[in-house]
């Protein structure tokens, strides 16, 4: 039987390896895996690249691994948001490595690495700064930037509901970039408001089909005090 | 001279908004926008992480922790919304599938160049989100921004000093002075707020302007 | 209000001129837009390029178009299906002109015209005939085909209920192409089984978001009668 | 010398689908493999136009006009499948999310190369469908054919001589004589069926065979 269900957060997390790449679901503070991010810190893997819209605020989330200096580089479109405190500090320190990439690119590019694409032709930053040193092509009188695919060791994501074959729903905006994310980790983790037996979710609603999720685990209630 | 307050200048971006329009409010200013579109006109509003049909701020104590705009603050979803991922999302945007982006900038050029995400301190992080995104894939772009800085200097110049957002990517800009048309001959002036006349607007402002036709 | 639905397939294909492009979907007989195939057909517009998984079979659908002699040129991956009796006629004419693409080749086509994007670089077809004329490029080792997207001036699709915002779901296997192709056209078409109001369908299960869409009609009953 | 039967083939192939296994099984003989899979164990069946959990047949009557499989067949869908669009199913197979895929094939080459959609019938016209993503996608590709042609001719090559659906695609070859892994080393008979020698197989063959190990 298929039971992609995990005992404890820390079993879910058990082989990620220092150095590893990270990719963590959200935006703002919507569809953020807290308790797995919480289990990643506590697992105490160091040098990560972590891959993630936001680079997070006060001590919670993607911040609490900053603060822990876990963190070698992040990958990220808005890494500056009110009370984004640690990524600031470690900034301003040079100890953190920033990639900035327009956010639909960094979308693109995560669905591109889950749809097995080597990269594809742009027109966002074209003719920016973002674009220097990247190569650049005028098709059909527009201009584009060749952007590559973004794979992850471990893509960490949030569920409200799913099975214990990996299908997953979302909660309204909480899905924003869970199911890329989910194609694009070589290890996909979930972190699910509750579990349904299979064949309970509607097979025309599913956002994110199994074959995506390796392990899927679920909190108590819902996943919003620590947000 | 006349200068419009925040809320006017929203109000009239807010008269150029057609009835049945998919429009991106950028963060800050230009979320004012969709308090003064008339009741008479069905907009639909796109957030960029992934929401078509936002809705009004929900009533205090009714939020849901997951349901944000850009902006991250709470809202609500009108009956015929919904919702997708990131990477559709951009799609809509970057695929020409949105009618109107109104972005703010720091500055706006004769040329449609658009600066509106990093100054040049370095020592700040920078950070762009969505901009990019919708600078090069909205129909059509309007900018809503003071028509000066806060020293009085031009903010729309012949050419952008901060690092662009897009290029040529700006259709029309909107500021307490004015609505200026970004034209292949240049900036031409749509509309001069009363008791403004061409000649002092011009004198805050980095490049030529065309007059009213 | 936003009201999209049309009252005669005549009205919501009235301005297709001849030499335009037009997708529709399906796969196999699931999926395809009957009626409005059937309206395109009585229109009249010739040469026509068609963007589409399959070329018909029997009189049916595109074959119908084929055996009408309006299609000058059809993008398909899988022409040939027993009983395509009309492209097989026409091809070995030389009547119609056949570009023929790897299946996930079209689909990654047609949603990079919906996403913006100048093009992408996919393993699939690398070392093959198919690739021959192609750019190609070593990427990591592996080696990738540039591909460009495909853009429609009309994309005929079929969905199950929509409203009058245009927002559509489908019925199982019968999404396939459809909303991708919504993406893609320049004006989108969908034909569906029933008009629902604005508001009854799940938010979090809609397929198409209804900014893909142009126009709208239902078909009384269901479409499967003529497939 | 022991030739199988297709189903006893098919027979052959499924008890090395293991437990878990997302699999897309090609049209036409890779179909049975279903049928004969031990029901201890749990796979995923992957169809091309948007299904995971394909189920069996429905009963005649309940059929869903819409519900079909890459095979154009009436299907049904598992408790736990769900439907998705094409880009979404073919992102599945390119970006190796499938375990297995197993094709039919006119020939197969000792590099792995596949050849399975078009002969060089140039009158006859060709037709590619899901064949070559899957070939360049799934995890493994697994060959399942006839050793030789009807005439006894090796299907089997150092190189095909019809055009690639994929270079370097395949896995192991599952024939009515053998079981062949494709290795670095060359073609290894993995499996002789009983009463067939190595030298009765390696003469319908186009390569040279290692011995099994």
């Amino acid at each position: 039987m298929i039971d992609k269900t995990m005992t404890s957060m820390t079993e879910a997390l058990a082989d990620v390896r220092d150095g590893d790449t990270v990719m963590i679901g959200g935006f703002g503070s919507s569809g953020i895996p807290l308790h797995l991010v919480e289990a990643l810190r506590l697992h105490g893997a160091r040098d990560l690249v972590i891959i993630s819209n936001n680079a997070g605020v006060a001590e919670d989330g993607i911040a609490s691994l900053l603060k822990d200096r876990l963190v070698r580089k992040i990958v990220c479109s808005f890494p500056r948001s009110a009370g984004s405190i640690w990524f600031e500090r470690l900034f301003e320190e040079g100890a953190i490595e920033l990639d900035l990439v327009p956010q639909g690119t960094l979308s693109e590019r995560i669905r591109a690495a889950g749809a097995g694409l080597g990269g594809f032709f742009t027109p966002t930053a074209y003719g920016t700064r973002l674009a220097e040193g990247k190569e650049t092509r005028v098709i059909d009188g527009r201009g584009y930037v060749l952007e590559k695919p973004l794979h992850a060791d471990f893509a960490l994501i949030k569920g409200d509901r799913g099975d214990a074959w990996g299908n997953l729903t979302y909660n309204t905006a909480g899905r924003n970039f869970n199911p890329i994310m989910a194609m694009a980790g070589k290890i996909t983790v979930a972190q699910v408001n509750t579990i349904v037996p299979v064949g309970t979710l509607d097979p025309e609603a599913v956002a994110t089909p199994g074959i995506f999720v390796n392990r899927l685990i679920a909190v108590e209630g819902e996943d919003h005090a620590a947000a | 001279m006349q200068r419009l307050e925040p809320e006017q200048i929203a109000q009239r971006v807010a008269r150029d908004i057609p009835d049945g329009a998919y429009v991106n409010l950028g963060i800050g200013l230009p979320t004012m926008v969709a308090n003064y579109v008339p009741d008479d006109r069905q907009v639909i509003y796109h957030s960029e992480n992934g929401i078509l049909g936002v809705g009004p701020a929900p009533a205090p104590g009714e939020e849901n922790p997951e349901l944000i705009n850009a902006g991250k603050q709470h809202v609500t979803l009108l009956p015929g919304g919904c919702y997708f991922d990131n990477a559709e999302s951009f799609a809509m945007m970057r695929g020409g599938h949105l009618d109107i982006a109104v972005l703010g900038a720091f500055q706006a050029a004769a040329n449609g160049d658009l600066a509106n995400w990093a100054t040049d301190n370095d020592r700040y992080p920078p950070a762009v989100g969505g901009a990019m995104d919708l600078a090069v894939g909205a129909k059509q772009v309007f900018v809503m921004m003071r028509h000066t800085t806060r020293d009085n200097a031009p903010k729309i110049l012949e050419k952008c000093s901060f690092p662009l957002t897009g290029a040529g990517a700006v259709r029309r800009i909107y500021t307490d002075l004015a609505v200026i048309d970004v034209t292949d001959a240049g900036l031409r002036v749509r509309e001069l707020y009363s008791g403004n006349s061409l000649e002092e607007v011009q004198a805050l402002t980095g490049a030529p302007l065309l007059p009213p036709e």
